[in-house]
């Protein structure tokens, strides 16, 4: 029997706990059925809107869940100490998210059965293909990350071989760091090139860099600056529910600094691409920029939103040593960047869709139906359990383990 | 001691091996493909017969459309079985229970294609001129009708996959996948979109 | 440490299984195979497998006949096509006659005889207990009444089957009743010939002006695709087409010129046109000086239409002086045909509004002039024939027992009309329809019949026909046994006559055509006429006919007999001046509206329609069905409704829920809504799905119910 | 096989000024390729149309009022086909003997990026499961696979009958169809012949002609995707609505 370890929650805090995320999972789940067993239907997704809600959690979670990767190069290959607090959760996190984006994306398919053809008949010049496959690979990368913590648990490493097991994993840890990253760095450039090279979607599409759109960088640069973002939420969020100092405030500064400068460079380029786009690339293809911001549903306000008030704001915050200092400063402005890579996800994904490129076509909106919600709630719950049982039974915070021992 | 615990482990590591192999290569294949009589018996070397002196395209031609006609109708068989030939109990079934009440014989194809396949047989015998048998095999040399052997889970005939459950066919009759269409066509120089035999 | 060594072996265990089964095909056929299943799963039809047969015929669903070429497998039609060359509809099929193999499986199909009981519930009785209760009623009725107590609906009359029933009929006193369709006002221009009239068409295609009264000329009117050929001649000679309607239908929008005519005011419109006419001198003056009866004199035509100046009826009409002058010398420039339309949703124009557009035709000397009204020969009938009437001569409360021939009609009529006909206590109605919706409306005993693709009939003489025809609908699919032709229902009550199978009659009328040795035969599979002659044997050319064939008659010479203008009925003439009391355009009070129920030509009322039908209407919003109201905007913002909003349409005799659409061409004060089945409820006849306008309006006159005073209000949810 | 046979290039030319709108393209698609009909109730854009029609007014009084129709279906793009490079596992492609784009349902997983990269909406995907009304499978047509839910589907210029077409010829041993052998559905049943199709690549076919012809534009051709589906019309409203033209001229960094 594995046991919890010592200095966690009693079984009566932590039933009730884990068994209402419990419960929205199983709502969740059963929303999965419907979806499988009898067809896409279930959605509000139209032939208009292709991709919904789905794709704009997985590709959030997915920017989020970089923190995982990010922290792992720069603990392993760049030796950026102060992340040793942090890189357990990280991993955690990014496994969450990847195989929860992977089961979101299996449902959202139609024919999830057929899902292996990609690896079968890939169409090497799809920018999802190069996305299955790079995500596919990093989820088994993050696999591999999770194990050794797993080993970790103090009932496990009774087991002399496991024991011995998790050591030679250890000693590797350096190369599938050095995996991981560059696996990640393909997938998200290529969610971003997802978007970019829709030749056909003058909203999406950008300008070409070689064979990359710039939106496969800017996605790239986006998921690196918010993921350490997401880490210090998530942390300040878990110490906040358990009561516990998790992390040491320099893992914290360290991760609120580089999240800023990494934001402040996005926003920078960012900028720098919406120019070219509103006078370059867009009236190229015959439409003008102010054609996309004509509805109040996706009116200017949501890119001034995605880039100054989300964007720049908090990025010019973290960047400010004293600022950061201040606690309510370093929960307000990492949600602030995590809202703004959110609010890009969704502008990408749905705005391009909303607008019509046929003239004669009109202009729809879409509201995710509770199907979709439901299956949403499962894989946020999922993400709770998956965390709760981790910190729960395994040694996530260094740290912590340290002072329990002391 | 250790070595004594690696030996059994290796030994479970062999069964665990063998029996697996086992099971994929014999149980896997026998349990997947259920076996169907055919309604009728039926030997083509008779009917091909100097005594009987039937062509092959007397039965299976090309419609006016170009089209395949595939087995035929039971008004082929009442040309000349009108009345009982002999008196095997195949021969009176087919009097009794066919051709007097008019009733198709519901034979069961070994070479049926799914839906979405399309096979010209024109295009390949009559521009290609590749033989029948490279598909069908010796099909019309045989003397009976072997039960066809039906993929429980896709319904596909066995002839699809072909003999061999590996999936490899080096020599006629070819197994007819998809795959083996692919091989084919770019053997001979034949380079084709998805659209041309999907429809 | 014995622990620790069956996890190994275990360990060990596994990993060689994995391995093994890894390198057996086994796991990688699976993942194949169950790739494979999702291509094929069992709920994915199966697709029809044999060789295609091909083979020729004609539609039945509508007058037009169209010639079709049906490719067969295993007794299935799989794929339907036109018959290019065919003489009448070039190669034409439309939307309902593609899909109009698909009835046969309707959802909505009926497939035991059903009778409502006393408890008013409809309950399944076999056929048998279902013809002996038609032979009840049958004896009732006859005992109970005197003349027109027995009368049959047909609704695709001229066929060699309406002669069958109006023979029946003769032996029981009974009339024939005569369904609404497109060429029904044709019958107008006959009563107004003085003298016995041979069966009219309209030359269409050599005409110089179409003046239209809301037909639906270019959308399929007359033979199939007519229209059509129409829009795309592109040579100079090709008719100029008015559309006279109060909404932008097809035909209005690709019309050389569109009158957009305030709702209910054709005969004013018309009687304006015959002022100027006459006033100019625009008619032809031989012809009207030798056989018009009623040009001059107190009460005459002359003295009717002086009343009807451009002033005047620009006035009431909302169309412009000037533009009806226009309209006017150009209708008097050459051959016209004037068509004062069957909407197959509107119903046709009133009798009077008919006779003033007739009377057009007959000024401008177009009667038995090509490009005009010509006339068909006909072929000899025999026997004795009872009277073949139009409904709404028919009194009301005189039928005991009404027998409803299913066939498709292509028009729809409102509920009302028929039941006022009915005797209040014992009327009866026997429905002969293939399916519920149209068997459904107030039908006491309905026995299955046959769809139009499985039982062999005649197809109609388009209206635009020059001449005669004959072609066959030959069966492509194999009727169900549940189904039955109606003149075997027929003959199986019959007692002291005999009633001829379908077959029968058609095979005597192929014969007599054989006999009379005129005309040509069109062959559908080389796409050439042969002259009749050719045929030796009167067999020869019932097989031509079986095989799809055509036989199209010669034109023939036709002097036009002398007519009234005003026409024979004194209380339709007396009806006439009264069209100029009707308030001016400008005068329309708010919130007072009109409703006008219009049908689409190739999905009218009663019948249902093919699932596949969806795409025009469900699937797109390419047309509008009985959801929908059409309204100006103008309009609109006086009664307070916005694009979207729904809104409820209240008669004297109910309401209906539709939603708002607003179209700036449509006519100010009319709101139009389409007739026919809910398109949402593609088979469902169950109470609410597919309200039906024509259910709502009260007739005060028997034959015209297109304009209907309405109120529009908002739905209180 | 012949190996020299020279390349075709199908497509089509449809007068928007002889559409009336009646419809019958998309019902002689549908029956053409045993396109499924969604559920009552369904929500708009989520039916099932090859061939869609859309009917635009220009918005004006009676009687300026004008409508035109537009029947828009997969338009075969020729360069930078958006749908092609998007699909991860091969399921569509551009036949490079003839350019018709194709969408194979059994190869598709129903992931609809080629949806979303499709700038004229011409694709549908498969919300339900297909169902054919007890019955009704006897009717479909031989030639055409139907779809299982959850893949997307697209015009494929009545392929069934290029195969039809390629099958009569081989069997009086030609390898080559002839112009006329081969013909669209919604081509066939337009009554007012607004729908020309052909080999665009034979500079005297009719199609050819009308495409090079004054009056002729492309949807969109402002994308660069090269449409093989012309439009004609005379009417300068529709024109102007129909079609866009660059703001600025195309830069090097398109490629």
């Amino acid at each position: 029997m594995i046991e919890p370890l010592d200095n966690r929650a009693p079984t009566r805090v932590f039933l009730p706990w884990i068994g209402f995320w419990m419960a929205i999972f199983a709502l969740g789940a059963y929303c999965t059925v419907l979806c499988l067993s009898q067809g896409l239907f279930h959605t509000n997704m139209n032939n208009r809107f292709g991709f919904g809600i789905w794709i704009f959690l997985d590709l959030t979670v997915i920017a989020l869940g970089a923190g995982a990767f990010f922290s792992a190069f720069l603990l392993y290959i760049l030796k950026k100490q102060a992340l040793k607090d942090v890189i357990g959760a990280a991993v955690v996190l990014g496994f969450i998210c990847y195989s929860g984006a992977v089961v979101v994306l299996a449902i959202d398919v139609g024919q999830p059965l057929r899902a292996w053809f990609t690896f079968w008949h890939p169409n090497a010049h799809s920018m999802l293909a190069e996305v299955t496959f790079c995500l596919t690979l990093y989820l088994l990368v993050l696999a591999i990350e999770y194990v050794p913590l797993i080993l970790k648990n103090p009932s496990l490493s009774k087991n002399v071989s496991l024991l011995v097991f998790e050591g030679q994993l250890h000693k590797v840890v350096v190369v599938f760091a050095g995996v991981g990253a560059i696996l990640s760095f393909f997938h998200q450039g290529s969610l971003g090139g997802l978007y970019g090279v829709m030749n056909g979607r003058p909203f999406a599409f950008r300008e070409h860099f070689f064979i990359w759109p710039s939106t496969f960088f800017l996605f790239i640069l986006s998921a690196i600056a918010a993921g350490p973002s997401f880490l210090i939420l998530i942390n300040k969020l878990a110490s906040k529910i358990s009561k516990k100092q998790l992390v040491r405030k320099e893992a914290y500064d360290f991760l609120g600094r580089i999240s800023g400068w990494l934001l402040l460079a996005y926003v920078g380029l960012k900028s720098v691409d919406t120019i070219v786009w509103i006078n370059h690339t867009a009236p190229a293809s015959g439409y003008s920029a102010s054609e996309f911001f004509k509805e109040a549903s996706f009116g200017t306000w949501i890119l001034f939103a995605e880039i100054i008030l989300f964007g720049l704001l908090p990025a010019l915050v973290l960047i400010n040593n004293r600022l950061r200092k201040n606690p309510l400063v370093m929960i307000v402005a990492p949600l602030l960047v995590c809202i703004g890579i959110a609010i890009n996800r969704y502008v990408m994904t749905l705005q391009s869709q909303s607008l019509p490129t046929l003239p004669f076509e009109e202009f729809v909106l879409y509201t995710p139906s509770l199907v979709e919600i439901g299956v949403f709630g499962g894989m946020l719950s999922y993400g709770v359990i998956v965390f709760s049982l981790s910190y729960r039974y395994l040694p996530l915070f260094p740290g912590l383990q340290q002072k329990a021992k002391t | 001691m250790i070595l004594t615990q690696r030996r059994t482990t290796i030994l479970f590591f062999i069964i665990g091996l063998v029996v697996a192999m086992l099971a994929g290569w014999i149980a896997v294949p026998a349990a997947l493909y259920e076996s169907i009589e055919q309604p009728l018996g039926f030997s083509h070397v008779v009917h091909t017969s100097d005594d009987a002196g039937m062509e092959c395209d007397d039965c299976h031609h090309l419609t006016s459309e170009g089209g395949f006609a595939g087995i035929p109708k039971i008004a082929v068989c009442v040309d000349c079985h009108e009345e009982a030939i002999g008196t095997s109990v195949d021969e009176l079934k087919l009097v009794e229970e066919y051709i007097k009440p008019g009733r198709e014989i519901p034979w069961l194809v070994y070479a049926r294609q799914p839906d979405n396949a399309f096979f010209p047989h024109v295009r390949h015998t009559r521009l290609a001129k590749i033989p029948c048998e490279q598909c069908h095999g010796d099909h019309g040399q045989t003397e009976t009708l072997r039960p066809l052997k039906r993929n429980r889970f896709t319904g596909y005939s066995r002839d699809i996959w072909g003999n061999d459950f590996s999936g490899i066919t080096t020599s006629p009759p070819f197994s007819m996948k998809m795959s083996d269409c692919v091989d084919c066509h770019r053997k001979r120089g034949v380079r084709d979109s998805c659209l041309a035999c999907h429809k | 440490m014995g622990f620790s060594v069956k996890r190994r072996d275990f360990l060990g265990l596994v990993g060689g299984g994995a391995i093994g089964a890894a390198l057996s095909p086994a796991p990688w056929k699976g993942l194949d195979d169950i790739a494979i299943w999702t291509q094929n799963w069992s709920w994915k039809p199966r697709l029809p497998r044999g060789p295609v047969e091909v083979a020729f015929t004609h539609c039945g669903l509508c007058p037009a006949g169209c010639g079709l070429k049906v490719r067969s497998v295993g007794g299935n039609p799989v794929s339907i096509h036109g018959v290019p060359g065919h003489p009448s509809s070039t190669g034409f099929v439309c939307a309902l006659g593609l899909a109009g193999r698909y009835f046969s499986y309707h959802p909505s199909r009926i497939v035991e005889p059903t009778i409502v009981g006393t408890s008013g519930q409809r309950r399944g009785i076999s056929r048998k207990a279902a013809v002996r209760q038609l032979g009840d009623w049958l004896d009732k009725a006859r005992s109970g009444g005197g003349h027109g107590s027995v009368a049959i609906l047909d609704n695709h009359p001229g066929r060699v089957r309406s002669l069958a029933y109006r023979g029946w009929l003769a032996t029981l006193d009974g009339v024939h009743i005569k369904g609404l369709r497109e060429d029904t006002p044709i019958n107008r221009l006959r009563t107004m010939l003085d003298g016995p009239a041979p069966e009219l068409g309209l030359d269409i295609a050599r005409a110089r002006t179409v003046l239209s009264f809301g037909a639906p000329v270019l959308e399929g009117l007359g033979s199939g695709g007519a229209g059509a050929h129409l829009r795309g001649r592109s040579d100079t000679e090709k008719p100029y087409i008015v559309q006279i309607e109060t909404r932008p239908s097809r035909t209005a929008r690709g019309a050389d010129l569109w009158l957009r005519i305030a709702p209910g005011t054709e005969t004013v419109l018309a009687l304006g046109l015959a002022n100027i006419l006459v006033s100019e001198g625009l008619y032809d003056k031989e012809i009207i000086a030798q056989q018009a009866l009623d040009l001059d004199g107190p009460g005459g035509y002359r003295e009717l239409v002086a009343r009807f100046s451009p002033k005047q009826v620009s006035r009431i009409t909302g169309i412009d002086a000037a533009t009806i002058k226009k309209v006017a010398r150009r209708f008097a420039s050459g051959p016209a045909v004037v068509i004062p339309g069957v909407d197959p949703g509107g119903g046709p124009l009133s009798a009077e509004a008919q006779t003033a557009a007739f009377s057009l035709s007959l000024l401008n000397g177009d009667v038995g002039r090509p490009g005009g009204v010509v006339a068909r020969r006909a072929i000899p009938q025999e026997g004795q024939l009872a009277d073949t009437v139009e409904l709404a001569d028919v009194p009301d409360g005189s039928i005991r027992l009404l027998i409803v021939d299913g066939a498709a009609g292509g028009c729809a009529m409102p509920t009302s009309l028929l039941k006022r006909k009915l005797n209040p206590s014992e009327g009866r109605v026997v429905s002969l329809s293939p399916f519920e919706r149209s068997a459904l409306h107030g039908a006491d005993l309905v026995i299955p019949s046959t769809t139009p693709f499985e039982n062999i009939d005649e197809a109609g003489v388009p209206i635009d026909a020059p001449v005669d025809s004959m072609g066959l609908t030959v069966p492509s699919m194999r009727a169900p046994d549940y189904s039955v032709d109606s003149l075997s229902v027929l003959s199986m009550v019959a007692k002291s006559s005999v009633v001829p199978t379908i077959t029968e009659l058609l095979r005597g009328r192929s014969d007599r055509i054989h006999a009379g040795g005129r005309g040509s035969v069109f062959d559908p599979s080389k796409g050439e006429s042969v002259p009749l002659t050719e045929f030796q044997t009167n067999g020869d050319l019932w097989r031509a006919l079986m095989g799809g064939g055509l036989w199209t008659d010669t034109s023939a010479a036709f002097t036009c007999p002398p007519f009234r203008l005003m026409g024979a009925n004194a209380a339709i003439r007396d009806r006439l001046p009264q069209a100029l009391e009707q308030p001016s355009t400008a005068d329309r009070q708010a919130r007072e509206i009109v409703l006008m129920p219009f049908g689409w030509r190739d999905a009218p009322g009663d019948g249902p329609l093919p699932p596949v039908m969806a795409k025009l209407f469900r699937e797109t919003r390419l047309r509008l069905d009985s959801r929908f109201a059409t309204i100006c905007p103008k309009t609109a913002g006086e009664l307070g409704f916005a694009q979207g909003d729904k809104a409820s349409i209240k008669t004297s005799l109910g309401s209906i829920t539709v939603e708002v659409v607003l179209d700036p061409a449509v006519v100010d004060g009319v709101v139009h809504v389409a007739v026919g089945p809910s398109t949402e409820a593609f088979g469902d006849a169950s109470p609410g799905k597919g309200d039906q306008p024509l259910d709502l309006p009260s007739c005060k006159n028997d034959d015209c119910w297109r304009v209907i005073p309405a109120k529009m209000l908002e739905v209180v949810s | 096989m012949t190996k020299t046979t020279p390349k075709k290039r199908y497509g089509m030319v449809i007068d928007i000024d002889r559409c009336d709108g009646c419809g019958a393209c998309m019902v002689a698609c549908s029956l053409e390729n045993n396109v499924s009909v969604v559920p009552a109730g369904a929500a708009p854009h989520r039916g099932l149309t090859w061939i869609r029609v859309y009917s635009v007014t220009n918005k004006k009084e009676y009687p300026d009022s004008d409508t035109a129709y537009l029947p828009v279906s997969c338009q075969h793009c020729g360069n930078e086909t958006p749908c092609v490079g998007v699909c991860p596992q091969s399921a569509v492609d551009v036949d490079p003997k003839n350019g018709i784009v194709s969408q194979i349902p059994e190869r598709c997983m129903g992931c609809r990026y080629c949806m979303v990269a499709c700038p004229y909406h011409a694709r549908y995907f498969n919300w339900w499961d297909p169902e054919w009304p007890e019955g009704t499978e006897h009717l479909l047509n031989p030639g055409v696979t139907p779809r299982m839910r959850g893949v997307v589907e697209k015009c494929n210029f009545c392929h069934g009958r290029h195969h039809a077409a390629q099958e009569r010829a081989a069997s009086e041993g030609r390898s080559e169809i002839e112009p006329n052998e081969y013909q669209t559905a919604c081509a066939e049943a337009c009554p007012n012949g607004a729908i020309t199709f052909g080999d665009l690549a034979d500079k005297n076919s009719e199609v050819a002609k009308l495409a090079a012809g004054p009056e002729s534009f492309q949807l969109l051709k402002s994308l660069g995707t090269e449409p093989k589906i012309y439009y004609l019309t005379q009417r300068g409203w529709v024109r102007d609505m129909a079609t866009r033209t660059p703001l600025i001229s195309k830069g090097q960094s398109h490629d």
